[in-house]
């Protein structure tokens, strides 16, 4: 197994007031440029940010977390972040309709980012709907360390395929699966995988998507070399460790399983150590 | 701005400030300490504390409702002997000033951790939280028996000593939550801890079943503050003498304030942590500001204002 | 859109559509009347009416809370005889369905009610409404003693005889709602009416002073949606074959298919009306078109889904 | 005393969708003018809206009332009417943050309007606050039947003077008390009325303000042939007459008192029927 370097948590986060740079529909999804100045330098591939939702007379109560899926820094605004949002319930559809110049609550960088490999191997990203949004800005990274990165990006439908054309750049190769063939071939984004980790001996997978598909992917690396650093998603009611809502089972190196948090031991995991099978279930 | 004494007590405990996380929702401090010095505000209540590790409840262990939220965490924790070796040092070297909250699931359990403690330098209470299900009488909670909750408070009690002040944790969920306060004061209480969640159930409506891994949750935040603030108002009416710890929804200096004046001589905060991580240090700065607006000097002058005849 | 078959009972008495007013938030009906017709809902649900005329509880009676409010009316009203000459007449007139709402401080008095309605025609049902203080015990809340709320539905239930549903209403703020439940179906109740207002107070911090006249105040709206969602889960769970006007914090065609689910086979809106005086219809609406894009053909297939095991 | 004709209650009322036209600071207020088409025609001076306030994901769950101030139909926005609102706690607040373009929630027009004399008397408006805002409008009205109207306008200071130069055109005499002096006469409102009624021998007083003000008024006018016509403000949860929190101790012609809705019943009320001494207190 391939060595990976593992950034500590929380240690950078900071809650700031920050206000939206633009907002722009792609597909079904809304693209949020962000500024959050310095903050943007600490940001990893991985690590997620925690919103106020609704404005001041709010019924809701509870952050929502997102994906950061790019960070960049220009003369023009400063540090900002860039993320991938679709409108499902009344907190996204709130943060959707946030236009240029609304000032946001965010608390930022937060949780676990992916573990970069310690010497140029050749990996697998792997996106299920907006989960593709925060493995661009990862493919960078892995680039700039000599990695060769491949990507396979799947959804139900074309629009839900996130894909921007700068993204690709960093990529070797692009497959995308939609499950009614709108876009790419028709299929799961899981289908191919077996394959690829032989043809191209695939070192690292790295996927972000539901928690189904992150379950698949590991059901095909287990056993084998493959490690598998999947980003996760579950409730979380505070995103910083203090609430306990958004556990997962999770063994350690001698097996003994104990429920993690998501926010703060994760959302980045290493997929063989998920008990999937418990995932929803007592322990 | 003038200078107010925000110091208050519980028992015989004395606190800088009436500001204390509310028990499961600052997990062991470290990560609210990212956030803020943790001995800028009056203490850490810590998580309800059992005798052995538990995984808790399956997931989802959360829903947002309206101004609120469901849980059904299951007392997830490591065990006292690991909290004691791990979580008490931490806070010590962070000087906050700790209440340790504790849960059984017998009188005898509720005993035994309090046995551990006693030996333990630095806590300076106990909260007793008593809204768990006593496995041996039908999984009733302990909290909505009269007879229960006194017999784990005097067994606390007991085991403790006089020194360490204790605090025990109610439910709202009863038909007469005064004489449930009663009891555990004749019991040995010194404080009281008004109010645990309320029972609650949200449906998933794409399942159609109830959407937590538990089914029933407890509910938090804002939209119980009225129930809160009704429930510390009863008891401190009944017995005005006897310290209560609020909390239920408070998320603004102005919510505290309400809190205190309905009898609490200390709040605690919890689901409004999660919105804001600075939201206690902001509660705590606004209590006092507008203490001072008011012209008060000193927290204590308003305990329990509210039951003053409206002539003075 | 498919057509779905909205249609319910409660007891004998059979509604086009599941969607009451709750009672005391549609006064005598003339009111909502203006901004729709009656009868295109379920039913209206009367405002609780006494033995005499009542001048109810001093102002301010209302104070807003996050996402609900508290009210303490008092149970203001023309007493029964006016009641029985003016409004149900009007409401005849209209083609509404009439379910009349009592509320007495003795047992006696609720018979008393029964009678007068007795000889009534075209009235569907009664609700009793027993979240009342019981003026020979000590003001305890009828709805909080189970042998009180057993005696006041076993007096009604001999007055009535057998043809009129009662619908016994009960209070959330109990230890064991479902003992409360059976006690009051033993005696006589066809349905239940769950859940009342839950008891919170709202301190002025102005004045510092509790801000309602009456000190305390029932609160209701979305905020104690999950305590009501729990409740008919609960009682549901209990005794499936005992149908349940569901209510408390409903304001959309999604809640109202959330209290179905759990067990109810009416829904009564309140709080939602003071906000939007067509609630009440938007959510009729609302929920047939929900249940059409589920692919249910008629309300009864989701009355209590919920409690189905997840396989089916 | 003066026969009124009365207006009956709520016949016309709609709940609308409707935009705001224009929000203008005045002072410490907000004049808001909104769109609400047709029925504009259909208001009187002395009816009131209750608007929906904090949007969708609003924990604020009931209306807000509000005097109507004017109403005016122009060519380019159709019927307006306009509200001047101050910024007192989170539904006011928001309401005053809402721009050109914002659509409300209304429901329009509500409540018992002024009664307006039979016959072409002598008037005396008395507005404090903001209750002067439906003053002005009402004075158009009782110009049109030529009763010659007189103002005083009372506030704690300046800035909470609502005076507008147009308004002014209708009345007779304005005069104005600040109780810091900081405009027009230092001291109360109320304290030159009982001078003017003798000196213009003022067959109605029509008021708007707190309930100090007006209950201070009936005082003066008790066994006087001056009728008083006032429109008070209380809490109200529904403003439609269905949930009775908003109730005052109202006497009938045989002096049996009750407990009557100022949003249905009100809020214009004849101040001598008013049991001033019992309001908040039970009966
Ligand atoms: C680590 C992490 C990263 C995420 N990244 C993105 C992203 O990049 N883009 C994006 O669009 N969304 C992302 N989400 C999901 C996002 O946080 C919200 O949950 C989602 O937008 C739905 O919220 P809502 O307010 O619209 O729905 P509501 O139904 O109003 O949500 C109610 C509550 O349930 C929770 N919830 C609902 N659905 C989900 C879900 N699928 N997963 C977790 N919690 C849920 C919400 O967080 C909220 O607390 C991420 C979630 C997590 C935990
Ligand atoms: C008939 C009538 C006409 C009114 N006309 C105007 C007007 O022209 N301009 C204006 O600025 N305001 C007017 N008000 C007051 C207005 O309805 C709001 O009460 C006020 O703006 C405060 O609401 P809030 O949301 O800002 O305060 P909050 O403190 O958030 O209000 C909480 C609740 O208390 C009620 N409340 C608070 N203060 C008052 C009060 N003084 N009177 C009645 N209810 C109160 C509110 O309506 C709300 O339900 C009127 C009220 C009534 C009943
Ligand atoms: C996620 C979560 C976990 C909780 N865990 C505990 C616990 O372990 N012990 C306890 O006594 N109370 C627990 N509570 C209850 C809180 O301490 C508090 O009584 C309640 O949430 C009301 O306060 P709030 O509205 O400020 O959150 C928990 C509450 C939440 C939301
Ligand atoms: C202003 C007001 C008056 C009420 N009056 C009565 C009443 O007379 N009788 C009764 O049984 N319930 C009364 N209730 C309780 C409601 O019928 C209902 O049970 C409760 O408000 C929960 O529903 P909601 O959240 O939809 O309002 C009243 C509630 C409100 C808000
Ligand atoms: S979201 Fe609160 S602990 Fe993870
Ligand atoms: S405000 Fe509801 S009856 Fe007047």
């Amino acid at each position: 197994m391939v060595g990976l370097i593992m950034s500590s948590i929380n240690k950078n986060a900071a809650q700031i007031r920050a206000s939206v740079v633009s907002n722009k529909r792609v597909g079904q999804y809304h693209q949020l440029i962000i500024n959050i100045g310095d903050l943007a330098g600490v940001c990893k591939p991985g690590n997620f940010v925690a919103i106020n939702v609704g404005g001041e007379n709010s019924r809701m109560v509870l952050r929502r977390a997102f994906a950061i899926s790019r960070v960049s820094v220009s003369a023009t605004f400063g540090g900002t972040m860039e993320l991938i949002v679709a409108p499902h319930g009344q907190g996204s559809k709130w943060l959707c309709q946030q236009n240029e110049g609304a000032v946001l609550d965010v608390v930022v960088p937060l949780g676990k980012a992916f573990g970069i490999p310690t010497e140029p191997v050749q990996v697998l990203l792997v996106g299920g709907g907006y989960g593709s949004a925060p493995l661009f800005g990862l493919a960078e990274t892995l680039n700039t360390r000599g990695c060769r990165v491949d990507m396979l990006l799947g959804a139900s439908t074309a629009s839900k395929i996130y894909a921007p054309m700068e993204g690709k750049r960093a990529v070797n190769s692009l497959r995308i699966y939609t499950e009614d063939g709108s876009m790419g071939q028709r299929g799961r984004v899981t289908e191919p995988i077996s394959e690829l980790i032989k043809d191209l001996n695939i070192a690292v997978i790295y996927s972000c998507g539901p928690m189904a598909m992150l379950s698949a992917i590991d059901e095909i690396t287990r056993g084998t070399d493959v490690v598998h650093q999947c980003a996760v998603e579950e409730s979380m009611a505070c995103g910083i460790g203090i609430c306990m809502t958004c556990v997962l089972p999770v063994a350690d190196e001698s097996g003994n399983v104990s429920m993690l948090r998501s926010c703060i031991d994760g959302p980045v995991m290493d997929g063989s150590f998920v008990q999937w099978d418990k995932v929803g279930k007592a322990l | 701005m003038s200078v107010v004494d925000l110091s208050t007590t519980l028992g015989n405990a004395w606190f800088p400030a009436p500001t204390f996380t509310a028990s499961g929702c600052a997990s062991s401090g470290r990560e609210l300490a990212q956030f803020f010095n943790l001995r800028d505000m009056g203490g850490v209540v810590t998580k309800s504390v059992m005798m052995k590790a538990r995984t808790g409840r399956p997931t989802p262990r959360m829903a947002e409702t309206p101004s609120g939220m469901l849980n059904s965490i299951g007392l997830q924790g490591p065990g006292i002997d690991a909290f004691i070796a791990k979580d008490i040092p931490y806070l010590l070297e962070q000087k906050a000033r700790i209440i340790v909250s504790i849960a059984g699931e017998t009188v005898e359990e509720y005993s035994t951790l309090a046995r551990k403690l006693r030996s333990v330098s630095g806590i300076s209470a106990i909260e007793v939280n008593i809204s768990c299900p006593n496995v041996e009488n039908r999984g009733l909670v302990f909290a909505c028996d009269p007879e229960a909750s006194r017999r784990v408070i005097d067994g606390v009690r007991r085991t403790i000593g006089g020194e360490l002040p204790i605090i025990a944790k109610l439910s709202p969920d009863v038909t007469d939550l005064v004489s449930i306060a009663r009891g555990v004061v004749e019991a040995g209480a010194d404080a009281l801890a008004l109010i645990n969640t309320v029972l609650g159930m949200v449906i998933n409506i794409d399942t159609m079943r109830p959407h937590l891994g538990g089914k029933t949750g407890g509910l938090s935040g804002p939209a119980i503050r009225p129930i809160a603030v009704r429930a510390v108002y009863q008891v401190h009416a009944a017995m005005p003498q006897i310290p209560i710890l609020g909390m239920g929804g408070i998320s603004s200096g102005r919510d505290a304030l309400e809190m205190i004046a309905a009898g609490a001589s200390g709040v605690s905060i919890g689901t409004a942590s999660f919105g804001n991580p600075t939201a206690i240090m902001t509660i705590q700065n606004e209590l006092k500001e507008l203490l001072a607006e008011k012209g008060f000097t000193s927290l204590r002058q308003v305990i329990g204002y509210a039951h003053r005849p409206e002539s003075e």
